[in-house]
């Protein structure tokens, strides 16, 4: 390895040197109550060095050496594995920035764990690391084992609590991402095998040279093509893969919940984006097809389910599950049927950028009601929905805050999911996928129920209570900036529009 | 050219939710804070009649005036504007805005449960509502006309009674369902190949762009989609059941606001986009848009003659009226000759004068519901005697909604009428039946609750004071006004009208 | 000559008192409401010396076209508010301001000490502007506008005394069967607009009421517009109209519960005024009626058998009021069966005669109730001798009514029966012969009840006036113009006395010296009222042909006369030398007793059947029902299924993690099949 | 070739009855005796696959280290009296798992895999079988691998080149994985003091 | 002993681990069977090394151990896999009292 790539591979260095450090500087430390700000300014290093990464990378697709392959310099050994692009640098930012709002969320929350605040942080920032690796990755086996660094730190977060339900939700969570991975990895075995290579690159050029008539081109193919998907699905909380979310959403603890729904997921949908976009795109139109239709069951079933929920967490973790689909209807409407006579996929007008500007919105909205959720249980020890009754008396501001959250989470403008809704819905729309569109909208209309039953409760039930609702600086600070970023996304999205194209164009080649 | 940035429609649009946030933040106390609102109020209705009263209605005037443009998102996809104009469809709307929302502040001054908050909602509906009438970038549009869901539900299921939650539930999916048709038509509008803007006053300059090929939706369903989303608002025929729960469950001004404003952006939301953008569509669907309308006129006043409770009587009495604009905008069907200006303009002089009219009903039953705590209509009687400014009140609105002349429902339902005929002379006639159902249930309320004997424990009700009386005063001037001298609203309406009509004219007649 | 702005005047003066009795006197000065009563009569004066001025320009033949002010213009329909002076209009600007001027004089007294005196003259004020208007107005939007502000002033008017449930009742009652009537002139408006590019093509405004006569005219240049079937829809529409503000044949059941109003209403607005105003639309548009003989012979048939059928009810009525308001009916049947058979002028003579005798009557009520108390006949009784000069005027006016030479009634109702004997050509002969039969027969009938009426009222002994009634009928409901309270038997103060004096001498002389038979009476020409309507007739038309009179026929005379005074026979012979009057004699006849006081059960067809039942029993609440559980239950079974369905695949979350995964298993598969199957 | 053949239907038979076992034994103690088998069948089928190293690599890790694991699980965990019960999903389970097994079978049989030629066959084993060692040219040359060039890409050829140049990223990731899981795995055996709500 | 045979066998190996971790109640037993789909995936992917040529084969004869080393990662991953859901087995064997997964049924719908 050279100097150089030791460069490209600074920011995830720096993450996970960042894990090492809070859990070394967890042992020293006399205050512990200084460790989430200490993780917090650990993450400047990763931060920094994307930040350098983002501007050294100029006009160019990839920062590794040698990605042009007309240049004649030494290529990079890491060319293999991943591609440092927007694209990646894109889900950097939007991981790093979730993970520090996270961390600083965390600090009340994390203050009656005593010895293992270090674990927790350094868990967070291990699991940050495979997220970020995760949307770098381009090949297979990195693929892999940095879904399995995302899930691991993340299964053990969730059991953390070492609670009668933090330990069934970890459980739950690794067992069915252990069975996840086995399924994706059958798949990945297969695909391997047909293409004789790990690289989506050279996967791309091996399938554009088979044909057949089966869905995919042929049944190794489309066996594995499914199972990987399923695999993906896991991680997404898509249906019909969906079932362990509500369940880990209610046991894990709050703010690994919330990081799990913004951070984890954003990751999951990275990879999806660059295996099928980049790997897969041949057969784009079978894989559209497909995930249309898991878009279709994800939004209806997170949909209707939520609307009998009485736990919050259960509830968004239904949300989440039907967010996976109005986003999955993005990745869905990113391809459509070319004019020519063999109807060679294309690329839609408008295609993943839609994806990445809802990730990001919904990183926002969902950030902003999970830290919401996290000060509010923290004083009132339940997560039942009757129990938020009269919340904006006894915080009005906080009130305010999830409300406005769970409305942006309905795609009420002016907020960030607003944008990024019409901005996949026009992309379906513009794909053909109109039914998909409509049903989309339908489903955002039903919604508006569950949401709007929490914003409900909170303004026009009487309080239980008088106790006033407070919280420290740190989170307030955490959830003034999801906030902010939700509706800046909706009042301005042109910015994250833009980042988010030139993003997606490193999928393109 | 629609450019520049004159300032004044944002100012109008904005000063409420300015209002709000200042209130918000620095306001304390609940007298400040009514009179602060009332403030507000005042000073935006003065706007929103600067823009009226200087609205250029002389012939050679531009048709879009007092343009605020800037771009809002660049072209990344999605390039909209932030664009807010009025042309003479909307500027009476503006007005009427205006009206209303200083109404709507008046007609809470006995509001006592969280009064701030309740103040706040209440301007920030009124820049909602505003933001409808002015914005001519889709996008825009469609924010505003969303923006407008939470205040109102909030004003619903706090302020509200009896079933207020599920009400307030009600109204929200009924319009977010609507409104979700519509996002997919202004998506699906913005993609058609050779359009690629959300830009209004572009896609009503030139129509028949739309008939261009590329659509990925047929303009049928455009329309349709459209259709949806104004429908659900206006409300028509059968889509119409929110709005009784909604109004009958609303705080009185919450009702003052959706009866007078809420309803018309769904009428001008057809008359700017389903007549202005999709001429031919509309010529091909006015049967449909006559049938649901005279189905409306006919089943609401029916259905309302049944109704025993005062609120949910006009609530019902509302969709009847506003079958009115569906009838006045099924004059495009018309067979043969040229079309005229007439009865879409009776269609936006029925979505101004309900406005006022409602309001005004709204107004008086919200006080007698203050006073007598009950709106059962078998409970009330003889209320006349005691409170005969409400009485007369409630008479003139009355009398207005059942069409009196001098009065402005005359003008507006003459006017429908006038045009409908020629298009659809039988549904006309029996959506003429409809006014005489009007006189039949707004009388038979005004004898149950005005006249009659009084009932013992209504003896000592006091009138309306003066703070309540301001309101009815001023809606019933404007009431009178109109009615008296429609040409002040029919020439501006006229104005914004008549380039739709030359463009329909061209469909109709090619 | 009259100047434009002398007759706005006529029009505004009493918009002004009403705009000043009811927003300055009644919300400030209302301790002072008296006010309001002066300056009413003092507009309503003023406008009478206007009228007249305005008459007398009219019969000196001056022109007197004025421009119409413009309204409302909107895409091809432009309305304008003009003045349409006529001799049709300056007659009936008299008939208007004068009845209308005295009835204000006499409610001086009649409503004295009412707490809504104010409120009442606003009423009265605006009432009288609208009419006006109405009657001025030259462009048929602008009579319409005018014609529904007249409805709602009656309305108001009716229920003047609102917290009276029957007042209430019988107001709305009011409005909505007028109404009924209005949506047949509205759809015949509706209609004229559709011609509007015919009209504007030669020049013409499709709403402008001369424009109307000229399209209706198959000589005339514009003689394509309107014809044929087109020609008689339109007019049987404006028919309708009026068949409802006049109280005709099958809407006339409003106009005897319009009674509950004060008696001065009663008198100008339903006996004078307003219910003629239905006459005055037909006659307004006779150019356009005259050349469909179907709508005319539908008018002429309609008003001959409203003439003897509210005649007939009139003969068992018990209260006062309710007789005359029959007796206006039947009278008002006169009028429309007259214009039906083309008998324009006398149609009209014989509106402005039954104004001053109707009126007349209408306030020799009020005058007998402000002595009783009561309006209903079997309490009264005797009062010749304490109110002689109310009797005596009741009796001319009576006579007057039943056609007796020389008093006004007979000279107009001649004209009539003569016309319809005689016939004009515009109807088959058959309709003329029908009308003329049953109007006779009505003259029978009028007699009687006429008769009867005064016999009951002022002869015999007096039978305890309200005070028994109320004790009879031990009622708790507050009796009507209960302010009038006790029984006082004396006669009416002269401020009451008065204008009736004055109503008494038109009833009087009008028929006579309007209309001089033989001779040129004191500067008036022979046959003067139906020459000078006829000319203008025919003046408007630029055509002849309406002008024609006919001399006074002997025989026709003799055998009214004859009729009238075999009913006055019937009526003195049953009922003068009776014990007991308090049982109608009439009854023994059982079932035509009943079904007459019952009104033919048309109340309780429309009320109890038609409404009550059928439409808003059933068909209402079927609607009513079927919202709130058809199409309101959708909605909500819709979100029900959805929140079921929603926790029926909640169910599937059982908790149990091996189903979670089963679940992914089953999801690949079926993601397998389905695409194999694609 | 017979010998192989032979071996390996006997290490089928030993993979899938083990296997079989796994799932069906009811104590949960044999169970994970039978899970050594299967792991050791699984060595030798990569034995029979060329891959010596990989067979050696089963052995130490998953024989050594996780059989031993799970064994001491088992032991800690007093469940093991109640054995290795199946629940109530055991139909489900069968018949998905035979539909996919279905599927897979189609896969593996109706799929145009594309074969090595046949001439590369030998050079391919060869680089496979001695993947973590350096071939000497003698060597190279006595298996048919004469040309210098070769020779150097054979010699090139090794897993554990492949470890720190192609895969070195997922390779340090792996590390990085291996530090957070044992992280995790401390935090979550700590002792249970009320740490944390729910 | 073709390639085939090594890719049913492993199908084979695959389905039954799927079969445990899907029916069997024990946690650890539900790991296991994990472990043997693990398994069944090196089997393929190294008879997919094996028999079946790789993309890159002319470039780079190396490329023929793809296969394997995606083995060894899978090895290592599943080791540490194993020691993560050991930890949690243990974590929830002290709050719940058992490894049973149809009584870890305490977050339900």
């Amino acid at each position: 390895m050279s100097v150089h790539d030791f460069y490209v591979l600074s920011p995830y260095l720096a993450m996970a040197g960042a894990a090492v450090f809070v859990i070394l500087l967890d042992l020293v430390l006399p205050k512990k109550s200084l460790l989430p700000y200490f993780a917090f300014a650990a993450l400047a290093g990763p931060f920094i060095m994307s930040l350098i990464q983002f501007y050294d990378l100029g006009g160019a697709t990839n920062l590794l050496r040698g990605a042009d392959p007309f240049t004649a310099e030494d290529p990079s050994i890491l060319l293999s594995a991943i591609s440092v692009d927007r694209f990646a640098l894109f889900f950097n930012f939007l991981i790093i920035g979730s993970v520090a709002l996270v961390v600083l969320a965390s600090t009340d929350y994390v203050r009656n764990m005593e010895r293992f605040q270090g674990e927790y942080f350094g868990l967070i920032l291990f699991a940050a690391t495979g997220m970020m690796l995760l949307a770098a990755a381009t090949e297979l086996i990195t693929i892999y084992v940095s879904l399995e660094l995302t899930t691991l730190p993340m299964a053990a977060l969730t059991a953390f609590l070492l609670t009668r339900n933090s330990s069934e939700a970890g459980m739950k969570f690794l067992i069915i991402g252990a069975i996840s991975s086995a399924l994706m990895l059958y798949g990945m075995a297969l695909v391997f095998g047909f293409t004789g290579s790990t690289q989506l690159s050279e996967i791309s050029t091996a399938i554009g040279q088979a044909s057949g008539d089966t869905p995919f081109g042929n049944y190794a193919l489309f066996v594995g093509i499914i199972l990987m998907i399923a695999g993906f699905g896991f991680k997404l909380s898509a249906a019909p893969f969906q079932m362990w979310v509500p369940d880990v959403y209610e046991g894990g603890p709050t703010p690994v919940v919330g990081f799990l729904s913004v951070a984890s997921k954003a990751a999951a949908f990275a990879v999806v984006i660059r295996v099928l976009f980049t790997g897969f795109f041949d057969v784009a139109l079978d894989w559209g097809i497909l995930i249309a239709g898991i878009a279709a069951a994800s939004m209806v079933i997170g949909n209707l389910v939520a609307i009998s929920q009485s736990n919050i967490r259960r509830l968004f973790g239904y949300s989440t599950i039907s967010h996976a689909g109005y986003i999955l209807v993005g990745v869905a409407a990113g391809v459509k049927s070319g004019d020519g006579i063999f109807k060679a996929p294309e690329f839609a007008a408008i295609g993943p950028d839609s994806v990445l500007f809802y990730l990001a919105a919904y990183a926002a909205a969902n950030l902003t009601a999970f830290l919401a959720i996290t000060m509010i249980s923290a004083k009132i020890s339940s997560d039942e929905i009757s129990d938020y009754a009269g919340l904006s008396t006894r915080n009005p501001v906080l009130a305010v805050v999830l409300a406005l959250s769970l409305l942006a989470l309905i795609g009420v403008p002016p907020t960030g999911i607003f944008i990024a809704k019409l901005y996949i819905f026009t992309a379906a729309v513009d794909s053909g996928l109109i039914w998909l569109a409509i049903l989309g909208v339908i489903n955002s209309a039903v919604s508006a129920y569950y949401y709007v039953r929490i914003i409900r409760v909170m303004f026009t039930h009487p309080a239980t209570s008088d106790e006033k609702i407070s919280g420290s600086p740190a989170p307030w600070l955490a959830l003034g900036v999801a906030g902010a970023a939700m509706v800046f996304m909706g009042i301005a999205p042109g910015f994250v529009m833009e980042a988010a194209q030139e993003a997606v164009k490193a999928l393109a080649i | 050219m629609v450019e520049g940035y004159n300032g004044l429609l944002t100012a109008t649009v904005f000063l409420p939710a300015v209002g709000a946030l200042v209130l918000l933040l620095v306001v304390k106390g609940d007298r400040n804070v009514r009179n602060f609102a009332v403030l507000i109020a005042l000073a935006d209705l003065v706007l929103s009649l600067l823009v009226f009263g200087f609205f250029d209605r002389g012939a050679g005037a531009d048709r879009f005036q007092f343009v605020d443009r800037i771009t809002w998102i660049p072209d990344v996809g999605l390039n909209a504007e932030f664009l807010l104009t009025v042309d003479g469809l909307s500027a009476p709307l503006v007005a009427l805005t205006g009206l209303l929302g200083m109404c709507a502040v008046l007609a809470s001054w006995r509001i006592g449960l969280r009064v701030k908050e309740y103040f706040i909602w209440l301007l920030v509906l009124q820049t909602a509502v505003m933001g409808v009438f002015t914005s001519m970038d889709l996008l825009l549009f469609f924010l505003f006309w969303e923006l407008e869901l939470i205040p109102m539900f909030m004003l619903i299921s706090v302020w509200g009674s009896g079933r207020k939650e599920y009400s307030a539930m009600k109204f929200l999916i009924f319009t977010i369902l609507g409104s979700a048709f519509m996002l997919v038509a202004i998506v699906a509008v913005f993609l058609t190949a050779d359009i690629g803007t959300f830009n209004m006053v572009a896609l009503l300059d030139e129509p028949t762009m739309l008939t261009s090929a590329g659509l990925l939706i047929p303009l049928s369903g455009l329309f349709w989609l459209f259709f949806v989303g104004f429908a659900i608002k206006l409300p028509t025929w059968p889509v119409h059941t929110w709005l009784p729960d909604a109004h009958t469950d609303a705080p009185t001004a919450a009702s003052v606001m959706l009866a007078g404003v809420l309803l018309k952006m769904g009428g001008y939301g057809l008359l700017r986009i389903n007549v202005g953008m999709f001429p031919s569509q509309t010529d091909r669907f006015a049967w449909a848009l006559v049938t649901l309308g005279v189905i409306s006129v006919l089943y609401g006043a029916v259905v309302t003659i049944r109704q025993t409770d005062l609120k949910r009587l006009i609530a019902f009495s509302s969709i009847s009226h506003m079958g009115l604009v569906l009838v006045g905008i099924g004059s495009v069907g018309i067979s043969q000759g040229t079309l005229t200006v007439t009865g879409l303009n009776g269609a936006a002089m029925q979505l101004f004068t309900h406005g006022t009219v409602t309001g005004l009903l709204f107004l008086a039953v919200g006080l007698v519901y203050d006073k007598t705590h009950t709106r059962y209509i078998p409970d009330l009687g003889g209320l006349a005697g005691r409170m005969p400014v409400v009485a007369v009140a409630m008479l003139i609105a009355g009398l207005a909604s059942l069409g009196l002349p001098g009065l402005s429902g005359f003008v507006s339902e003459l006017l429908v009428f006038l045009g409908a005929f020629q298009a659809y002379a039988w549904p006309t006639v029996l959506a003429v039946l409809g006014i005489v159902l009007a006189a039949g249930y707004i009388l038979w309320m005004m004898e149950r609750t005005f006249f009659g004997v009084r009932r013992p424990q209504f003896d000592d009700l006091t009138d309306a004071s003066l703070v309540e009386a301001a309101p009815l005063v001023l809606m019933v001037v404007t009431i009178i006004g109109v009615g008296v001298w429609p040409t002040l609203l029919t020439d501006v309406f006229e104005s914004g009208l008549n380039p739709m009509v030359d463009v329909l004219n061209g469909v109709i007649n090619p | 000559m009259v100047t434009e702005a002398v007759i706005w005047a006529i029009f505004l003066l009493p918009l002004g008192s009403f705009a000043f009795a009811a927003l300055v006197v009644r919300p400030f000065f209302n301790r002072f409401s008296l006010i309001s009563g002066l300056v009413t009569i003092a507009a309503l004066g003023t406008a009478l010396g206007f009228s007249i001025w305005t008459l007398r320009s009219v019969i000196l033949g001056h022109e007197l076209v004025f421009e119409p002010i413009e309204w409302l213009e909107v895409g091809g329909a432009t309305i304008d508010f003009g003045l349409l002076i006529d001799p049709l209009t300056a007659v009936m600007l008299i008939v208007v301001t004068g009845v209308s001027l005295l009835v204000q004089i006499y409610s001086l007294g009649y409503m004295k000490g009412d707490p809504s005196f104010s409120r009442y003259y606003a009423y009265m004020s605006l009432f009288t502007a609208a009419m006006l208007g109405l009657v001025l107005a030259s462009n048929i939007i602008q009579l319409y506008m005018f014609w529904e502000l007249v409805g709602v002033s009656s309305y108001l008017l009716i229920g003047f005394w609102h917290e009276r449930p029957t007042a209430a009742a019988a107001a709305k009652k009011a409005f909505i069967i007028t109404r009924i009537g209005d949506v047949g002139f509205l759809i015949a408006i509706l209609y004229l607009f559709t011609q509007a590019d015919n009209f504007a093509a030669v020049g013409l405004n499709a709403f402008h009421i001369p424009d109307i006569w000229e399209a209706a005219q198959p000589e005339a240049a514009a003689g394509a517009i309107l014809g044929g079937a087109v020609l008689t829809w339109l007019a049987l529409g404006i028919f309708a109209g009026a068949a409802g503000k006049s109280g005709q044949f099958p809407l006339h059941t409003w106009l005897p519960d319009a009674m509950e109003g004060p008696t001065p209403v009663s008198a100008l607005i339903h006996a004078a005024t307003m219910v003629a105003a239905g006459v005055f639309l037909v006659a307004r548009f006779f150019p356009v009626f005259e050349h469909s003989p179907d709508a005319m012979t539908v008018v002429a048939l309609v008003g001959a058998f409203t003439a003897v059928f509210a005649a007939s009810m009139g003969l068992v009525m018990n209260d006062i009021k309710r007789v005359m308001a029959y007796s206006t009916v039947s009278q008002l049947g006169y009028m429309m069966a007259a214009l039906g058979l083309g008998l324009y002028a006398p149609a009209i003579f014989h509106l402005v005669t039954h104004a001053a005798f109707k009126a007349l009557l209408f306030l020799g009520a009020g005058s007998v109730n402000h002595a009783t108390g009561t309006f209903d006949m079997r309490y009264m009784g005797g009062l010749r001798k304490v109110m002689p000069i109310t009797y005596i005027l009741v009796v001319v006016a009576g006579l007057s009514l039943v056609g007796i030479i020389p008093l006004a009634g007979f000279w107009s109702k001649d004209e009539i029966l003569l016309g319809a004997w005689t016939g004009t050509g515009l109807v088959d002969t058959w309709v003329s012969r029908v009308t003329f039969s049953a109007l006779l027969a009505g003259v029978i009938v009028t007699a009687f009840y006429t008769i009867r009426m005064i016999i009951l009222t002022f002869h015999g002994e007096f039978r305890g006036g309200i005070v028994r009634e109320l004790e009879e009928k031990a009622q708790t409901v507050p009796a009507r113009e209960s302010h009038h309270g006790g029984v006082h038997l004396a006669e009416s103060p002269w401020v009451m006395v008065l204008p009736m004096v004055a109503l008494g001498v038109t009833a009087v002389l009008l028929g006579y010296l309007a209309n001089p038979q033989w001779t040129e009476e004191i500067g008036i020409p022979r046959h003067w009222i139906i020459g000078f309507l006829g000319d203008g007739l025919s003046a408007a038309l630029g055509a002849s042909g309406h002008a024609e009179t006919l001399d006074f026929s002997r025989w026709m005379a003799t055998i009214s006369t004859v009729a009238a005074l075999s009913g006055i026979g019937l009526a003195v012979l049953i009922y003068l030398r009776r014990r007991d009057q308090r049982a109608d004699p009439l009854s023994k006849v059982k079932p035509v007793h009943t079904l007459l006081s019952e009104k033919y059960y048309m109340d309780t067809l429309y009320e109890d059947v038609m409404v009550r039942k059928g439409f808003f029993k059933y068909f209402a609440g079927i609607l009513d029902w079927t919202d709130a559980n058809l199409v309101d239950g959708i909605v909500d079974r819709i979100g029900w299924f959805f929140q079921n369905i929603g926790s029926a695949i909640g169910k599937l979350q059982s908790g149990h993690v091996q189903g979670y995964a089963t679940g992914i298993a089953f999801g690949v598969l079926a993601i397998i099949l389905a695409l194999l199957l694609a | 070739m017979l010998f192989q053949d032979v071996t390996f239907w006997i290490l089928s038979v030993m993979a899938i009855g083990g296997a079989l076992g796994v799932v069906m034994v009811p104590d949960l103690f044999r169970a994970a005796l039978l899970l050594i088998v299967v792991f050791i069948a699984v060595a030798g089928f990569f034995i029979l696959l060329s891959a010596e190293f990989l067979a050696v690599v089963q052995v130490l890790i998953y024989v050594g280290a996780i059989a031993i694991l799970i064994i001491f699980a088992v032991m800690l965990t007093r469940d093991v009296q109640r054995g290795n019960l199946p629940n109530r999903l055991q139909l489900p389970a069968a018949v998905f798992a035979a539909l996919l097994l279905a599927a897979l079978v189609t896969v593996a049989v109706d799929t145009k895999w594309e074969f090595l030629p046949a001439d590369q066959q030998a050079r391919v084993d060869l680089v496979q079988t001695n993947s973590v060692t350096t071939l000497t040219g003698g060597v190279l040359t006595e298996q048919g691998v004469t040309s210098d060039e070769d020779q150097a890409e054979v010699q090139e050829a090794g897993l554990a080149d492949l470890l720190i140049s192609d895969y070195v990223l997922p390779f340090e990731a792996v590390s990085v994985l291996l530090l957070a899981a044992l992280i995790g795995a401390l935090v979550l055996v700590r002792p249970s003091s009320g740490t944390g709500r729910d | 002993m073709s390639f085939e045979a090594f890719m049913i066998v492993a199908a084979i190996l695959f389905c039954i681990g799927l079969y445990g971790s899907l029916a069997r109640r024990n946690v650890l037993a539900v790991l296991m069977s994990i472990e043997l789909m693990f398994n069944a995936v090196n089997v393929t992917l190294v008879a997919m090394a094996k028999y079946l040529a790789p993309a890159a084969l002319q470039d780079d004869i190396s490329s023929v151990l793809t296969g394997q080393v995606f083995a060894v990662f899978i090895i290592t991953v599943a080791a540490a896999e194993i020691a993560l859901g050991l930890g949690i087995v243990f974590a929830m064997y002290r709050t719940h009292d058992s490894v049973d997964l149809s009584e870890a049924t305490g977050l339900r719908h």
